[in-house]
Formats: C-alpha cells, structure tokens, sequence
C-alpha cells in the first residue's frame, strides 16, 4: 500500500513521458521540419545553457513574479464579488454581460487602453493579467455560489446567520471547489498574458519577450525551451492550487 | 498549348499588407501577373515568423516582403529558404525608419535624446540597430531608456504621450505626424549611421522566393520576376498613381497615403556591385549585433531575373 | 401623586405578560402555498400555543416540513401572514432539526463545531463556545467521537450532531422535523427524555413532526392532526398529563384513549383521500 | 409577479448601460484622450456603418462561424475524454501534466506549430482555438466528475451499471454543471483565440483582421466597433449556452 | 448402460441443488474494516442464510450500514472475504435501500423514471419498464405522483420510491437499510406488509436494518444483534412464526418473549461500551 502511495507521486512523470515521446517521434518522423520544431534533447540542452548561464533563469522569475501578483490580485477581487454577485441571481445576471463580454475580448485587444491607464512598464502587464484572471475567477465563483447546496444555506439562515455571515461561512465554502477550479483557471490565463504582454508591449525580460525574441531571430531551441518553460511553471502553479485545495476542500462529493 | 490560356500558373504568396508591399499589390491590380499568365494566391501572413514557417514548409513560394535580416537568419537555419529577388531600399529619401520625437521635448538631433524615455519598433533587430545608432550619437545605454513596442502601438503610445520619442517606421512615422503629436527627427538613420554613408542604400526588405520554387518551377518563377520588375517600374516611373494602391491593400491610412514616403525599389539583378556591397555591410551589422547567427555571403541568397 | 401611574403602569405590564405568556407564540393567517399543480396549503389558520410542546401528525407529503420551513421563513408564502408575538418575523433564535439533517449539516465542519455553529453566529467567544458544546454534551451524555467530520458518521451520529446544534442555542421556538427517524431503539428512548427534560426546564415552544403516534403523544402537550394537501387541521387534540411523563404514564387510560382517538381521526383522515 | 418576471428579461441591459455609462465618463473626464478611447456613439457608429455597408458584417459572421466550429470540435473531443480521465483520478493525474502545460501556453505560441501543421488557412485557425478550448473544457468536465456526489455513483454502481454505463448516466449528468462552465469557458476562449489567430497568423477577413486593421490604421472608433462586436458575440454564445443550462439543468444544488 | 450414470447424474444435481439451498447465500470470513482510528470489524465471521428474511439490529454506529455497503461491494473491505454462494462477488442482482435515500436518487430523472433505472441498466425494454413501473406502482397500491423530480417530493414519497427501485428488479438479495424510517404511521405498516408478501412470494434473500425492534422481529426469521464496534455478532436469534404474519402474531407468546430476548441482550450490550 504504502509503496503503491510512493509510486503514485510518478504519476505526472507519465503525462510528461508521453508527450516526449509524442514530440521526439513527429521530430524523429519528420512530420515537421526540425529546423521549426527542435529535438527535445536540443530543446533541454538550449533550456539547461539558459537557465544556467543565459537569461532564461532570470526571465523565468520575472514572470513567476508576474502572475504571481496578477493572480493574487485577481483572487482578492474575484473571489469576495464572485460570492456577492453569485449569492444574487438577479444582480449577477444583470452584470453578466459585462463578464462573458470582457471574458470573450482578447487580452491582447485591451493592450492598447492599458498601456495608457497604466504606460509600458509592469504595472500594465500585471493589471491586465490580474483583469483577465479576475474574470474567469469571478465566473466561477460567482457559478459555484449559485450552484451551492441550499440546504446548508437554509440551515444557516434558520440559525440566525447574517447574509453576510451565510456568504463567508457557508457559500465561500460550498463553493471551493468550484473557486479553485477557477483559480487554477485564471492562474494559467494570468500567465498566458503576461507572456503575451512580454511579447508584444515592450518588456526587457520575462519568457513571453524570451519567446518573441527567439522566434525573431530563428532560434527555435530557445523558443520552445522558453516555451516549455513557461508551460512548466504553468502546471507547477497548478499543482501549488491542486496541493492546497487537497489540503482543504476534503469534503467534495460527500 | 490551348489549354494555356485557360489554366494560370498559380503561385501562392504570403503577403504582409504593409507598404513595402506594394509592388505586389501594383503587379496584381495592373494585372501584371495576368501578362505572364500567373494567377497568385494571397496569403496574409502578418510578419516574418509566420512568413518564413510558411515558406520552410512549402506552404508559400514567394514572400512579397521580407524583412532581410529574418530572411538571413532563416537562411542560415535552412540554405536557401528565402532567395532575394528583390530588394527594398530605404535612404534619407526613401524614408522608412526614423528618430521621432514628441512635439514638446527639446530634442533637434538624435544627440539631444539623452535621459528621454524612448521606444522602439519590435525585435532585436530593430531594438540593437537603435541603440547601434544611438551609441553613434554618444548616447551610452543608461542614458536613454528604450522599450521595444508592437507597431500597433506606436501612435497610440505616442498621443497617449507614454514616450518621449523613439525609434519608429512607417506608416506609423507619417501617422504620428500627421496627427500632430510628434515630429521625426532624422530618417535614413541606418544609412548614416550603420552603413557610414548617408546616400548609401540599407536594404532591409525585399521579395523573396523560395529555391524550391526557383529550382521546380524555373519558368513560372522567371515569369513571377518579369512581373514584379514591372511592377517596379511602374512605381517608380508614377510613384503618385502608385500611391493610391496604398489605400486600399496596406495598411496605410487614406489621411496620409498621400504623403508617407515611397521605398526605393530595385531588382537584385540591377543591383550594382556597391550596392551588393551595401547590403553585405547590412547583413555584417545583423551579425555583429547577434540577429544573424553567421557570417553569410549575401550573393547566396540573391537570385537574378 | 407619582406612586399611582407606576402602580397602574406596573399592573398593566404584569396584565400585559399575562396576555402575552397566554397568547399564541406564532399565528398564522390565511396561508396560502401550491408548488407547481399541487395546493399544499390554502387558506389555512393556526395558532402555536407559546411555552407548549405541539406535534404534527399527518401523512406523507401532506406539508409538515413546508409548514415549518414557512414558519422559520426557509421558504416564502404565496399568501397569508405568520406572525410571532403579533410581529412579523424578525431576529428570532430558531432551534432547527432538518428532515434531510445529512445535508443541513456543514461537511466542512467536525460535529464539534457543527454543533458550536449556531453559537458562533450569536457572536459567543470561543472558549465559550468550547464550554458550552461539552456541556450539551455531557448534559445529553452522547457518547460519539465529536472530531469526525459529518460524513464520516453513521446516520444515526449525524442526527444526533443535528439535535445537539439545535438545542444548543436555547432557543425560543424548536422545530423538530422527524428528529429520531434514524436514532436506534434505546437511543431514541433516551433522546426523548431529554427532549422532555429541556422542555421542562425551558418551557420552550416545541413543533415535533413525528411519524410516531406514541412518540407524539408521550411528549405532546397538544396534538395538530392534518388532513392530505392541501392540509387542514383535523383536529388540535389536547393532551394534558403531568410531566415528567414516565413509562408509566404510557399505561394510563388518558395516554390509551388520546392514542386511540389519534388514530382513529387519522386513519379516517388518510383512507380518505 | 409576472410583470416582474418581464422586467427581468431587462435584466442584462443593466449591464451593458453601467458599462456605457463608464466609458462615456471616462470619454467626458478626458481620463483617457478621446483619439485613444473614442466615446461609445462614434464606435457604436463606425459599427453601425460597418455593419451595415462595410465589411465587419461579413468578418462577424465569418468568426461566429470559426468560433462555432472550433466549440464543436472541443466540446466533441473534450466531454467524453473529461469524462473518462475524471472517473479514474490516478489516469487523471498522469496527463494532468499536460493539460496544465498546454493551458498555461499561450495559443499564439502554438501558432507557429499549428501553421506548419494544418497550413495557413482556416484549418489552422480553427484547430487552435479548438485545441484551446478543449483543454479548458476536458479539464471543468474532469473536475466535476471528479467532484460528483459519491452516493449516485454507489446507486448506480449496486444497481449493476456497468462502468460505461455510469460514466454515461450518472457523472455526465452529475458533471453537468461544470461541463457547461467548461463550455462557456471554452466557447470564450475559442473566440479569444480565433480573433487572435485572424489578427496574427493573418487572415483576409474576421473580426480580428478588423481589429489589426483597424489598429495599423490607428483608426479607433473602428477597432473598438469590432472589439465591442466580439465581445458581443461573447456574450451571445455564453448565453446560448446559459439558456441550454437552464433547460436540462434544473436539479443544480438540490 | 446409459441410462444409469444418467440417473445418477440427476441424483447429484438435486443432491447439489438442495445443497445449495440450504448453503448459505452470503459467507463472510475474517471480514476487517477500519475507519482512520476506529476499527469498525476486527476479523469478523458470518453466514447469511438463502431465503431468509434477516433483520440487524444494533446500536447506531456500530456498522450496519457499513457492513451491507462491503457486502455490495459499495466500500472496500480492508481484510476478509466475502462470498456469494461461495464464489467472490460478480454479476448479482442487488436491491439496495440507501439509509441516505434522498442522496441516492437520481435528482435529473423524474421519480418515474428512477424507478425504472435499474431496468434500464438490464436492458429492459422502454415499453416493458413503463409496464413494469406501473405494475409495481399499481401492486404496492402507491399514491404519489410520479412525474415528479426526487427533489420536489416530501421525504416519505421520496424513499417509498426508494424502496420501489429496489424492488422493482426482481432482486437476488434485498438490502434494506432502515426502508421505513421516513413514513407515516400508517404508510410504514403497509409496507411492512409488502414487504412480507414479496418475500412469502418470492422468498428473496432479505437484509433489513431496522431500529424498530418490533418491526424486526414481526417481519424476520432471523435478528442478527451487532454489539459496539467493533462489531460482534452478539446472537443470531431464530423466530420461526409461520407466515404470513398478522397484527395476532405481534400478540404470541413467541413473539413477545422473542421481543423481549432481543431487548433485553441489545440493552445489555449497549449499556456495556
Ligand atoms: N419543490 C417542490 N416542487 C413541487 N412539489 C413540492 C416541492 N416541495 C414539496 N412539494 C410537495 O409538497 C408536498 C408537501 O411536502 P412536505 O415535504 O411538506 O411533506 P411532509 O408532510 O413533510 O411529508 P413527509 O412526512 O414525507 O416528510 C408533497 O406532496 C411534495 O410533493
Ligand atoms: N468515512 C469514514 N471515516 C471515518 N469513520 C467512519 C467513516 N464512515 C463510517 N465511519 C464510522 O464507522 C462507524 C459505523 O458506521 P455505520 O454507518 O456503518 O453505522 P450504522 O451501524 O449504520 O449506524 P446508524 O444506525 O447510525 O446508521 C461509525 O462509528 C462511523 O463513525
Ligand atoms: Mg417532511
Ligand atoms: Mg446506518
């Protein structure tokens, strides 16, 4: 049993396993051209020299950093609105077009009226990965409130709970799940745009201005090692999500 | 043959819809590529990545523009790839990069951008050719900040009077100014600059082929040429007729079609020596700047017609 | 010239508490519900006797617990008024046992602090909290493991959690939705004195919904017999033996016959409809 | 009651004139020059015109109809993998990796891998931000299966149903909740990605051409006409999906 | 020549035959479960009898629902075996009465069609399972309405259409974990009675939890007392009334001293932990 628990921490080592595989046979194949799609072993090495003695390493923090305060900020606005809004029907529908519109307009399409509340700097990729985030976070929660169980909400309010006492104490709750669902969701969008932001409003660092500078100049093992990289930390905020939601949400599906 | 006349030769061409398009957009409409019996089959591929990935792939035969340095280095990666056939000329006259400023900040030469907050258009070619060109103004890094900026961005960052001025190209150059919130400061700076000679020639776009449409379909390739080499002609014998190609296939706006400066347009088989030389300077910088890999021989990747 | 007034004043106040502590606690007016085709209630008049333990008996899905979830303002009326005190509802402590106790109870929680829950939204402080849940407990003498959280707990420890959350506020009025459905035999005995014991002591309003005939009757100070839906209040029988009840009193002629006429009425009620 | 019930309808345009009223005092306060962010009449202006004699009509409907394929061929693909992955959370958690990778990249930097792989038409579009939403929607359906309530499964599982059969009968339905959060959040992200394909692998239409187009001109009342036409069309594809909610999904928190 | 191996043949097979009728259905050995510190079985031993109708009966949280769960092979056992007519646990038709009725419906499917599910899952056809739905509603003359979803019904009518899913497949082996604890008064004795009509018609293999001790003995050839957990098998009481059984037999000496055994050994191994 105990060995079966240790083997079960390899798990994700699978998912990865098959998708160098995946990736070794199309470059192996030829499916794609080698000069566009590099060698996983190219693609190491490339990450490995950058990571060690390039600039990647110092990138990668850079937007570690990023999405780190574009998440947190996006999760400390979401997530008491999303309670609010979904605790209200009727409020949450009448401010629903306005979420599924910003939620549905590509970040990069609101580039242009960030940059001027904000000028080029970290300020405007951060608030507009922390907008984008807070989106996708407030619909979620706002959706896991409404979907709450609403015996536990009634059991609370026969006992003399305040509303607002009933959001914090029971639809905060009822809705973790769903709020982490969500959270790992506006993690990962955070990170797609600021790598996107790197890219295309002028960054000196970050993966996205790693990526874009790599793909100006052909340099396709650099590409796709900050491409990797940027996926990697992608799945490893996912995971720091997953471990504390198994921490606390213990109850779902009881 | 009969059937000749019915069935063009078709030729797919990934066409960025900019400016420096427009020999293109001039054989199309003049219905030069007709005359030679070629029916071309638009791409918009918005930049040089997708250009070259195209191009690699054979999924494009003939970018209508390419950007010389991205086609070096895709040239390096994979001999042959891009193969020149024309090139695209910027000089003093034939404005396309240039030192802007916003109307307001003291500044009457490149000198006087010393502490300005400054952009640039994007990429490190052109990120490092600005600060090449700054660094020959005495301008060390740490003097000016400089922050590479999508090309979308340009005019709305300079109204929103986010920078001091920067490192811009056309149309935006021409847009900004027309607008009133900026005015250039030095255009043909590579030329001055990067090349040592202000009446010197930077070709830092032009047309290319790939060799597998040069080598597989020798005959449509040739006929593709004589029609850009009209199209050339055309424009540089009627540059204003030309223009109004401009509006409606580039993204250049109506208000300053009239006034954004034309390219100097050649085919590489009417290159002179110098000029071949010029462009070999220009492909020496891209390598002393890192955005070309290698050292290359730029007669390697020009192809006569 | 002053000691007058206060003295009118005084006895208009104690006249006052009389009526008041002989007035009906809740009075309900022309109620009216229908879930989608159904009339559960209509027009229907009630008065809860204040300080009195009161069961409700009647068939399945005549509208027991939709009574009580109107009564503590769960779910809203189509018609009518409920009135506590002659006051609309307002911050009145509910004790509650849910019918569906597994899904009122907070699986976030462990049962200890299930139980301290309602004491939490009065605002009492933690150490408090803490004191008075043991007390309930020692006071009931359950003897569960109060660390598992509700889902780890049979059906029978969870309803046990439910009653002790609903006790534990003292409150002003007890609504008891089948409260020992799932309690085994000596349990369910044993829950019952309790039940009778605090009633004792607090002279609470209690509404008991039970399937139970004897049950209802051995606890009841007054028995609301209710037809089918929509429902009507057969008969409101009243059962007047001394307290503490025993098992005893489950012997004497005036338990047999309330019993016999409980079910009797009822019986005639169901074959009925 | 029922004039209530019709007031309700209204109950989204509260939205959208909160948002226009915010705009328009940012358009009158001059917090944002008006050349940048012109005032909600001239865009809704250039809309009109562009709707009606120009060209954004066309470009609308050619990304509704990318945005509906790329849905389709998501929720196809993704619903019964979720599904599947979800019921076995050891399977799950070996291509968890993946899933979280993939989600974490930014689309346009799978362009370069899209376009050697399915060509520079519209396939390319159409796979990507088919591959985009059906990693958001694969993971939502996964989530909430692997969330279902315990005891329906068990129901089930005495009955006889045989392990399809539950998958089928029982996490579906009980996944459904999530599966169309998953769905609202892929049909979103699958516009995003189509407007972002159409504005940079290029296109000769959609309403991401519009907005480039319109960008390189510098001419804003018709970039922001064709942003606000995307997010409409948002909005309209989230609420085709919320009105299909409503109708099977009546039992959510019961 | 033939004929004879033939016939002995034959003689081996009945010989088999009553063999297995006699066997035992279910044979449990060295059954362990724990829950995180509380062993709930600790090597436990038991025989469930073919044909027989079985109450357990035990105190709450001694593992009841917890042992017909493994037996179903709902829960995983932590050691043991458990065996259906000697062989591990394969394609057995169970019926199942959840204790959590409520949760185990399916809240997308109307009550209708929850009953007919498990014919569904056996691939019975649609015109056949309507026809059987109606026939088990119209046999255990139940008045609800069945186009209702599981969430719009009171919960009585919710595990009346509990218990019709579970019997509704003709099952092998009935588990019936507290089938009455939500229905009225008169609703449970008519069940009851069911109850014993399907099992004198089909002498279903039947495992019923119950807390009511006189329900279990009037409704049992055999009342298996649990002790605390973890749970011992304290006896195995035999009541052999003939069937069918009336309200007289609840009168029968052998019912009350029965009655009255259970009682009295249940109350001296609850007072005991
Ligand atoms: N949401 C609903 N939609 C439609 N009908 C409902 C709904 N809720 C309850 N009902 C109906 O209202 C009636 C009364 O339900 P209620 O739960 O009050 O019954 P009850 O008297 O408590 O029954 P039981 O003894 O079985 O608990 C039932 O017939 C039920 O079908
Ligand atoms: N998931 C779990 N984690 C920890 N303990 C559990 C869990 N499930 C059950 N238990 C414990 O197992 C014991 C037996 O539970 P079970 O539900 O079988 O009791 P039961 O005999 O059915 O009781 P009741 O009559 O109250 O229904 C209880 O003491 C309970 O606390
Ligand atoms: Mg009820
Ligand atoms: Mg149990």
């Amino acid at each position: 049993m105990i060995a079966l628990k240790r083997l079960q921490i390899l798990l994700p080592f699978v998912g990865i396993a098959v998708l160098l595989a995946v990736w070794s046979l199309t470059v192996w194949a030829r499916i794609v051209d080698p000069v566009l799609l590099p060698s996983p072993v190219s693609t190491f090495r490339a990450m490995w020299i950058g990571m060690t003695s390039g600039k990647l390493g110092v990138d990668f923090l850079k937007t570690v950093e990023r999405t780190i305060y574009s998440t947190a900020i996006a999760a400390i606005i979401a997530i008491p609105f999303g309670i609010l809004l979904g605790s209200s029907e009727k409020v949450y529908r009448s401010v629903e077009f306005v979420i599924d519109f910003f939620r549905s307009t590509p970040a990069s399409a609101m580039f242009p009226l960030f940059l001027v509340l904000f000028g080029v700097g970290d300020r405007t990729k951060i608030s507009v990965a922390a907008f984008g985030a807070a989106l996708v976070i407030l619909f979620n929660v706002a959706y896991g409130v409404m979907n709450a169980r609403k015996t536990r909400i009634l059991a609370a309010r026969v006992m003399g709970a305040s509303r607002l006492r009933i959001l914090w104490d029971v639809m905060l709750l009822e809705s973790l799940p769903q709020t982490f669902v969500g959270l790992r969701n506006g993690v990962s969008l955070a990170l797609v745009i600021v790598v996107v932001a790197e890219m295309f409003i002028g960054s000196t660092d970050g993966l996205g201005q790693s990526v874009f500078e790599a793909q100006q100049l052909f340099n396709m093992p650099d590409m796709y090692a900050a491409i990797f990289a940027a996926g990697a930390l992608g799945y490893g905020l996912n995971l720091l999500f997953l471990t504390i939601e198994r921490r606390f949400v213990h109850w779902s599906g009881k | 043959t009969p059937d000749r006349a019915v069935a063009q030769d078709k030729v797919s061409v990934g066409v960025f819809p900019i400016s420096s398009s427009l020999p293109y957009f001039v054989a199309l409409e003049r219905g030069f590529f007709k005359e030679q019996n070629i029916e071309p089959e638009t791409t918009r591929l918005m930049g040089g990545p997708p250009n070259v990935a195209a191009m690699m792939t054979n999924q494009i035969e003939v970018a209508a523009v390419l950007v010389t340095l991205e086609g070096l280095n895709a040239d390096v990666k994979k001999p042959g790839v891009a193969m020149y056939i024309g090139m695209h000329s910027q000089t003093k006259v034939w404005k396309m990069e240039q030192f802007v400023v916003r109307n307001g900040f003291k500044a009457e030469t490149i000198a006087d951008l010393k502490g300005a907050k400054l952009m640039s258009a994007p990429g490190p070619a052109n990120l490092n050719t600005a600060k090449a060109i700054l660094a020959k103004n005495g301008l060390k890094e740490g003097d000016y900040t400089i922050d590479q900026l999508d090309m979308g961005q340009h005019v709305n960052a300079m109204t929103a009077g986010t920078f001091d001025g920067g490192y811009t190209l056309e149309p935006s150059a021409s847009m900004m100014i027309k607008s009133g919130v900026a005015r250039s400061l030095e255009a043909g700076v590579i030329s001055k600059y990067i090349l040592g000679d202000e009446a010197a020639n930077a070709y830092a776009a032009g047309c290319a082929m790939t060799s597998d449409f040069i080598q597989k379909r020798p005959d449509v390739a040739k006929r593709f040429a004589a029609a850009w080499r009209k199209a050339i002609d055309y424009i540089n014998a009627n540059p204003e007729e030309a223009r109004k190609y401009l509006a409606k296939n580039t993204f250049t706006p109506d208000n300053v079609v009239d006034t954004v400066p034309m390219l100097g347009y050649i085919m590489v088989g009417d290159m002179t020596p110098k000029q071949v030389g010029e462009l070999q300077k220009f492909a020496d910088f891209g390598n002393s700047i890192g955005v070309v890999p290698e050292k290359l021989d730029v007669t390697k990747i020009l192809q006569k017609y | 010239m002053t000691a007058q007034p206060a003295a009118k004043m005084e006895l208009s106040r104690n006249a006052h508490e009389a009526a008041r502590r002989t007035a009906p606690h809740v009075t309900i007016r022309g109620l009216s519900k229908h879930f989608s085709d159904a009339t559960i209630y209509d027009n229907f008049d009630f008065d809860i006797p204040r300080g009195k333990l009161m069961s409700v008996f009647g068939p399945n899905g005549c509208g027991k617990s939709t009574l009580i979830n109107m009564i503590a303002g769960l779910i809203p009326v189509d018609a009518g008024e409920i009135l506590f005190d002659g006051q609309p509802l307002s911050q009145i402590k509910f004790g509650y046992v849910f019918q569906n106790y597994r899904e009122a109870m907070f699986p976030w929680l462990r049962a200890f602090d299930n139980i301290a829950y309602p004491l939490k939204v009065m605002g009492v402080s933690k150490s408090e909290r803490t004191a008075r849940v043991e007390k309930i407990v020692a006071n009931l003498n359950v003897k569960i493991d109060l660390n598992l959280y509700p889902y780890q707990m049979s059906g029978g420890q969870q309803q046990l959690v439910s009653i002790m959350r609903a006790l534990i506020v003292e409150p002003e009025i007890l609504f008891l939705d089948e409260p020992f459905s799932a309690l085994d035999y000596e349990m369910t005995l044993f829950m019952r004195e309790q039940l009778q014991r605090v009633f004792v002591e607090t002279s609470t309003t209690t509404v008991l919904v039970s399937h139970d005939l004897e049950e209802a009757v051995y606890l009841s100070d007054r028995i609301l017999l209710l037809s089918r839906h929509p429902a009507r209040a057969v008969e409101f029988v009243h059962y007047d033996a001394p307290r503490p009840r025993t098992l005893q009193t489950m012997s004497e002629a005036d338990f047999i016959s309330t019993k016999a006429h409980c079910l009797e009425v009822f019986q005639r009620e169901v074959r009925k409809g």
